[in-house]
């Protein structure tokens, strides 16, 4: 199997082979839900930090008695697996304050009869101030000692330090992939990307990065996508959907970067593996490239999507989010005009998590946005 | 040469044939059973009407949303861009195009060649589109061509609030109970129909000059009421409006066929 | 709509001013005042007649529009006095701003007033959308920032938003302001927790905006005229006190439309002498009620208790509840000042430490950060709420855009009903925009559910 | 002495006549605009079956929709009030009653004493109510009553993914183009509209029995797949689920006018 066809099996599988794996050594699995969790703590306490989505939820009929019609679907899906039951393999799960709606929905998960036995949220403060930092260290430290009382383990400094370095390792992996993406005739798809990022966070790091090795030598020999295609970057709400990205690649473009939490924002910073671990990975993980949840770095967010954009050569740019995600849907209104300033044609797509999408009309937008660029 | 565009909506199909830069005829007809039965027949009675055939056709352009199970089309091209570039063509100065039709609603802005400079489309909800329009004209117990000129009788309309266009319904009920006029009660609803295109027209910022297509500019209300909500005086085409997208599949046809036989 | 030319600020002025104008003893069914009530738009008549009814309500609303009537003035002829104005939301205490002689400006009571303006709201809010903002973000913005769009209302000199962490709408339209119109801004961040160490997070935050602003502004903050603004607080917060005290009382003598007064008072004048002349009047005003047995009509049936907000976009609803249906609206969480402290002043530290805990207390940010049933939270404080002041029913309002309330509302009613035996009625309507849910609706769906409880 | 009452719905009126507190006439009638003169219609109808006239009629409660819109009633009550009074009638072991209507879905629980104790209503959006499975009905050229013995009979429902009545309603004449059984189609229609209602029931907190009430109930396709996704049996009811609230008003009619004498 090549490494591409592994990465797409466990994307695809919410219970798949390496979790399996892991438990079975008798190990423990803990979800996670936003970037501003520093993973690296849990692995090193010899838990897999384990990304809770919503894929392949077909409805969201349990949710929607507890969350609302006004709640974005992604947190409406991933409580409908979670009070279904598919949540069931984790022990623990750990949110963050990251927006009101998956802050809430925490909030139903953790009320509720399906919660796991450990349950957690890190606040994280909106502000990026010297003030913020301390608080979210002290919160941080919290965390860790939460997981140590809960699990019985302790965060050995050696094994936090080798942590850090192998979750640098697979960010150092991906940016050389984004970098092969970023030239001409890239070795992969965008929806073949996606699958790797989501992958990426349903296994053991130390595994991904030797598919990750894997997949880059085999990059060199694969059949190159032909680069007559409209260039695309895509930024906005959580997207877990390759089948998003098939559909835009479907109309004769690629989609060559992103700016999605999970996508580039989660790995473009590397923890500085000089100093103390510990410190280290509080800075990284509170300056990384901020959400749009992190008040007044709209400037930031802006630099960094065109930074991304004239890296990857993009002809525009999707901006989509998810209906009622505030945070996206209003980022995305200001970034569509400065882009358009600068000159990137953009589209603002509203649209449903994963399967809930409407496909069809979709279509018809993203195909007009093509024909608007090529014209 | 000869070229053709064809425009499978969802309500209804239009063909368009042109050759060197001008209109040989077209025809539009309510949807059948599937987009590729439509096109077949609204081309069929196209084709039969300048007695041409098939074979005669040197490029097939279509569009709507069926665009892509056309079987004798040589390629497909969105609506939004169809509908700017035809648009465009009858009146070169269009810069703003607003299309209504049935299921969708849409803002187009076009450059002095009547391609995409940029547009937005109604997503979440069918409010705001004909077809609303058409469940609310069953409510008043009124064809839904009588909903234009029955709004200009109106002396003073009612106000609809309800977003859904379902739920709307229930407010017509509860003004037809309060013995409103028919008249002001269809001026409230192309007045709410109006609206809602408005807020969809601001999205991509109006230049003048402004052309209305889709079923939806035959409803005299909504265009009257939407033209004072802009401040603005919409210019007229010389053809039937519905006609547009399938208009624009054909010049993109014969752009097309001139790239593609050079 | 017929586009206004005049600016927005001006003409809610003359609204609260007119409303002020009239006398005690007005009688409402002399023809000129017919004909002047006719007159009105309906949204204005509806609130004008919900203040005007009742001859208590009157008294207060008398003392109320006019101190608003000042305040706006003032705002007016901010320019020309070279005082600086400044926009914040619902949960930041306008103290600061009274003692550094700036306006400021709450922006959800802002809208409200403009609910007064002839055109009313719809068509700011619609244009906030059709110039790029989200239509799921939240109305009491979304209408400042169409009236910024159409240049009728003076852009301020400074945002400060304070919503981080318990509304996400709130604080990216706060965002959004400043991006789209250039305006400089500060945040503030709220803690997740309510404890000592959250606390002194949170002043410390504080303190650095009120470093900020003196930086950004050239104002000077001086310890005495402080002292003067934090004294008037303590002043105001000692009679609200008081009113709540009467509330607890069955029948609750403190009439309906009070609530609406208190949150406009506390969260624009708290710290201004007119502040604590309208909390006297209506202090005096219900000790009076409270005297004569006096109450809603036509006998107290039944104690409600809202549990989020209320709705703002026709006060006529609490005109119902008092003259028609019984219904005591005892507390709503834009009123639930319970936990306001006293302020220290004995030195400026103690006074911005003390300004600091108000904020802490104030509403969405003590209840809506953090987790639901946290610790002077919102579960907590919905039961105390309950209890204290002897409430039958929760209502909430279901504010299109409060999604993090719409999200955990369920849960907070279950543990209501469970604990205390409360039920809930949960409707769905906008605060502000009238067209999501039309008041009629509303008072039906009221209707039913008060069928059921008696 | 007989007693009315008249539940002027949505989208339809319904006339119960009670001599002695049982039923002596009753009617439904679809309408679709003048809920006025469908109240007049009902009532005439209801009387003319019954050989009553007006006269006979001690007191009429009004309830539903329109029910301040009703000429010749005394009064009017809420609905939930009317539905809870029939049911304690009914079956006082009931403690969750579903109401499915044309417009709206409600859910709500009777307490030990026979009162209402926790309710919940549907949201701003037509999907899940009877008026969706109307519009779906129409575009498939399907009366009512031939809904649920379809679904019943299908064995793969289709899926409908659209919550929107206008858009579903294209998705829908989308799989009529395709061919595809009217039966498999109207079968996801009742799926979907069941899982709507379910979401809203589990809201409340439900106790058995629980009984699914107004037109909807008349559909057995959504009835199953309701009992499916909510894990339980619904109780029958001995008269036609449609007829509830108009029972409930015309037992209330008589306790009033017995009251006020
Ligand atoms: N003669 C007419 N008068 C008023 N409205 C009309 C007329 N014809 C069509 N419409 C409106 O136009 C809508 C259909 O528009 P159309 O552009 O044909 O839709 P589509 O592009 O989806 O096929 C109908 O729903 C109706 O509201
Ligand atoms: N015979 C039937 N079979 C299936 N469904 C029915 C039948 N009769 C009515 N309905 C459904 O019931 C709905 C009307 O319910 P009803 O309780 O009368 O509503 P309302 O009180 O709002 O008028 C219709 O929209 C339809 O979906
Ligand atoms: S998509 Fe937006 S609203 Fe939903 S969880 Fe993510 S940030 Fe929050
Ligand atoms: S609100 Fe109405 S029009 Fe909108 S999606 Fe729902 S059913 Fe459709
Ligand atoms: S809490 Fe609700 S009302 Fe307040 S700003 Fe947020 S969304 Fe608006």
């Amino acid at each position: 199997m090549s490494a591409l066809e592994t990465l797409a099996e466990v994307s695809a599988t919410r219970l798949n082979s390496f979790v399996s794996k892991w438990k079975s050594q008798g190990k423990k699995v803990v979800g996670y839900v936003c970037t501003y969790l520093p993973e690296e703590i849990l692995y090193a306490a010899d838990i897999l930090p384990y990304r809770i989505t919503g894929k392949g939820a077909a409805d969201t009929s349990l949710a929607d008695s507890y969350l609302t019609r006004v709640n974005c679907t992604f947190s409406r899906c991933c409580l409908e697996l979670a009070f279904s039951g598919q949540y069931d393999f984790l022990d623990g799960a750990t949110f963050v304050n990251g927006c009101d709606h998956i802050r809430r929905a925490f909030d139903n998960w953790r009320s509720h009869q399906k919660a796991l036995p450990f349950m957690y949220i890190l606040p994280v403060p909106h502000l990026l101030s010297p003030e913020a930092l301390v608080w979210y260290k002290e919160e941080v430290v919290k965390f860790k000692e939460a997981i140590e009382g809960h699990f019985g383990t302790t965060v050995d400094p050696q094994k936090l330090k080798e942590a850090v370095s192998t979750y640098n390792e697979s960010r150092k992996l991906l940016r050389r992939l984004y970098d092969l993406q970023a030239g001409t005739e890239p070795p992969l798809k965008g929806s073949e990307v996606i699958t790797v990022l989501s992958a990426g966070t349903a296994m053991p790091k130390g595994e991904f990065n030797t598919l990750l090795r894997k997949l880059l030598e085999e990059a060199g020999t694969r059949k190159r996508v032909p680069d007559k295609k409209t260039r695309l970057l895509v930024a906005g709400s959580v997207l877990d959907d390759a089948e998003f990205i098939e559909n835009v690649e479907g109309l004769g473009a690629l989609v060559v970067t992103d700016a999605l939490c999970f996508g580039t924002r989660s790995f473009w910073d590397l923890t500085d593996e000089t100093g103390d671990a510990f410190d280290a990975l509080v800075n990284r993980y509170f300056n990384h490239v901020p959400c749009p949840r992190m008040a007044g770095e709209y400037p930031r967010r802006m630099a960094f999507l065109k930074e991304q954009a004239a890296r990857a050569h993009v002809d525009g740019a999707i901006l989509e989010h998810i209906k009622f995600c505030d945070l996206h849907g209003t980022d995305n209104a200001l970034l569509k005009r400065d882009l358009e300033k600068a000159g990137i044609a953009t589209l603002e797509l509203e649209r449903q998590y994963g399967p809930l999408a409407d496909a069809g009309r979709l279509r018809t937008r993203i195909q007009a946005f093509l024909e608007r660029i090529r014209r | 040469m000869i070229v053709a565009g064809c425009d499978v909506g969802s309500l209804t199909a239009e063909a368009v044939i042109m050759t060197n830069g001008s209109i040989l005829g077209s025809e539009i007809i309510r949807v059948r059973p599937t987009a590729e039965q439509s096109a077949k027949d609204v081309m069929d009675k196209v084709l039969a009407k300048l007695h041409l055939s098939y074979d005669n056709i040197d490029y097939c352009v279509s569009t709507g949303y069926g665009r892509e199970t056309i079987p004798f089309a040589d390629s497909n091209v969105s609506e939004i861009s169809c509908h700017g570039r035809g648009a465009q063509w009858l009146i070169p100065t269009i810069r703003t195009v607003i299309d209504v039709g049935g299921q969708d609603c849409k803002a187009i802005r076009v450059d002095e060649r009547g391609l995409l400079e940029d547009f937005v489309m109604n997503d979440k909800c069918a409010a705001g589109t004909g077809r609303s329009l058409e469940l609310m004209a069953e409510v008043l117990g009124v064809d839904i061509t009588r909903l234009g000129p029955l709004s200009l009788e109106a002396t003073s309309p009612v106000v609809i609030t309800n977003q859904c266009s379902i739920f709307a319904e229930m407010e017509i009920m509860h003004y037809l109970c309060e013995e409103r006029s028919i008249a002001d009660v269809a001026a409230g609803i192309n007045e709410a129909m109006a609206r809602r295109v408005k807020m969809l027209v601001g999205k991509v910022g109006v230049k003048e000059d402004i052309g209305v297509t889709g079923g939806v500019s035959k409803n005299i209300g909504v265009v009257q009421y939407l033209e004072k909500m802009l401040g603005k005086k919409f210019v007229q085409f010389s053809e039937d409006p519905q006609i547009v997208g399938a208009l624009g599949a054909a010049i993109f046809a014969a752009e097309k066929a001139r790239e593609s036989k050079p | 709509m017929s586009t206004p030319k005049a600016d927005a600020i001006e003409r809610i002025v003359e609204a609260f001013e007119m409303a002020s104008a009239l006398p005690e003893d007005m009688d409402l069914e002399s023809p000129e005042m017919k004909a002047l009530i006719e007159m009105m738009p309906e949204s204005r008549r509806n609130t004008f007649l919900a203040m005007a009814k009742d001859p208590d309500v009157r008294k207060m609303s008398a003392v109320f529009n006019r101190c608003l009537g000042i305040y706006w003035r003032k705002l007016l002829s901010a320019k020309d006095e070279g005082k600086k104005v400044v926009f914040v939301p619902f949960n930041f205490a306008p103290e600061i701003f009274h003692a550094l002689d700036m306006i400021p400006v709450c922006v959800e009571v802002l809208t409200t007033m403009a609910l007064t303006l002839e055109e009313g709201i719809e068509p700011y809010l619609d244009l906030s959308v059709e110039r790029g903002l989200p239509d799921t973000m939240c109305s009491a913005q979304r209408a400042v920032i169409g009236l910024f769009e159409t240049g009728l209302l003076e852009k301020p000199d400074l945002l400060v938003n304070g919503a981080l962490g318990s509304c996400d709408p709130n604080s990216k339209a706060f965002e959004y302001m400043a991006e789209k119109f250039n305006i400089p801004v500060l945040y503030l961040d709220i803690p997740f927790y309510h404890d000592k160490r959250a606390l002194d997070y949170y002043a410390k935050g504080y303190k650095n905006i009120v470093k900020a602003i003196q930086e950004m502004t050239g104002a000077k903050l001086d310890v005495d005229r402080l002292r003067e603004v934090v004294e008037n607080t303590n002043r105001a917060s000692e009679l609200f006190f008081e009113i709540n005290e009467l509330k607890r009382n069955v029948p609750n003598p403190v009439p309906n439309y009070y609530n609406m007064h208190h949150t406009g008072m506390k969260l624009t004048m708290v710290g201004t002498p007119d502040a604590v002349e309208y909390y006297q009047t209506a202090l005096d005003v219900s000790k009076d009620r409270f005297k004569r047995g006096k109450s809603v009509l036509p006998e107290e049936r039944i104690r409600l208790l809202f549990l989020y907000t209320g709705y703002y976009f026709d006060n006529s609803i609490y005109s119902w509840f008092q003259e028609e249906m019984g219904v005591s609206y005892v507390m709503d969480v834009l009123t639930a000042f319970d936990f306001n402290p006293l302020i220290d002043t004995s030195s400026v530290d103690s006074m911005l430490y003390g300004l600091a805990e108000e904020m802490l207390n104030l509403p969405m940010t003590r209840q809506l950060k953090g987790g639901w049933d946290m610790p002077d939270n919102w579960l907590s404080d919905m039961l105390y709420y309950a209890r204290t002041y002897k409430a039958d029913c929760g209502v909430f309002t279901g504010h299109t855009a409060c999604k993090q309330a719409w999200g955990v509302y369920r849960l907070v009613a279950d543990e209501l009903k469970r604990q205390l035996g409360i039920p809930s009625l949960r409707l769905e309507g906008d605060g502000w925009d009238s067209r999501i849910t039309p008041m009629s609706v509303i008072k039906d769906q009221f209707e039913e559910f008060f069928a059921t409880l008696l | 002495m007989k007693y009315a009452g008249c539940d002027i719905g949505t989208v339809a009126a319904k006339i119960v006549i009670v001599d002695d507190g049982q039923i002596v006439a009753h009617e439904t009638l679809s309408y679709k605009n003048l809920p006025k003169q469908a109240a007049l219609d009902a009532m005439e109808s209801a009387l003319s079956h019954a050989n009553l006239t007006q006269e006979q009629i001690g007191y009429c409660l009004a309830t539903g929709f329109g029910r301040k819109r009703v000429p010749y009633a005394n009064g009017d009550m809420p609905e939930v009030v009317c539905i809870c009074r029939a049911i304690r009638r009914l079956n006082p072991e009931i403690r969750t009653v579903i109401d499915a209507g044309g417009q709206s879905i409600r859910a709500f629980n009777i307490g030990d004493n026979g009162k209402v104790s926790d309710s919940t209503a549907n949201e701003k959006c037509a999907a899940g109510t009877g008026k969706f499975i109307e519009v779906m009905a129409k575009a498939l050229e399907l009366p009512l009553d031939r809904l649920g013995p379809l679904s019943l009979a299908s064995r793969n429902p289709l899926s409908i993914t659209s919550q929107c009545g206008v858009f579903a309603e294209s998705e829908v004449i989308t799989y009529v183009n395709e061919g595809k059984e009217r039966g498999d189609i109207i079968a996801g229609i009742n799926r979907s509209v069941a899982s709507k209602i379910c979401s809203l029931v589990r809201r409340i907190t439900l106790k058995e029995q629980v009984v699914l009430v107004g037109g909807v109930a008349k559909n057995n396709g959504v009835v199953k797949y309701l009992e499916d996704d909510l894990g339980l049996k619904l109780t029958k009811l001995e008269i036609d689920p449609q007829l509830i609230g108009a029972l409930g008003a015309a037992l209330l009619a008589q306790e009033r006018h017995s009251a006020s004498r």
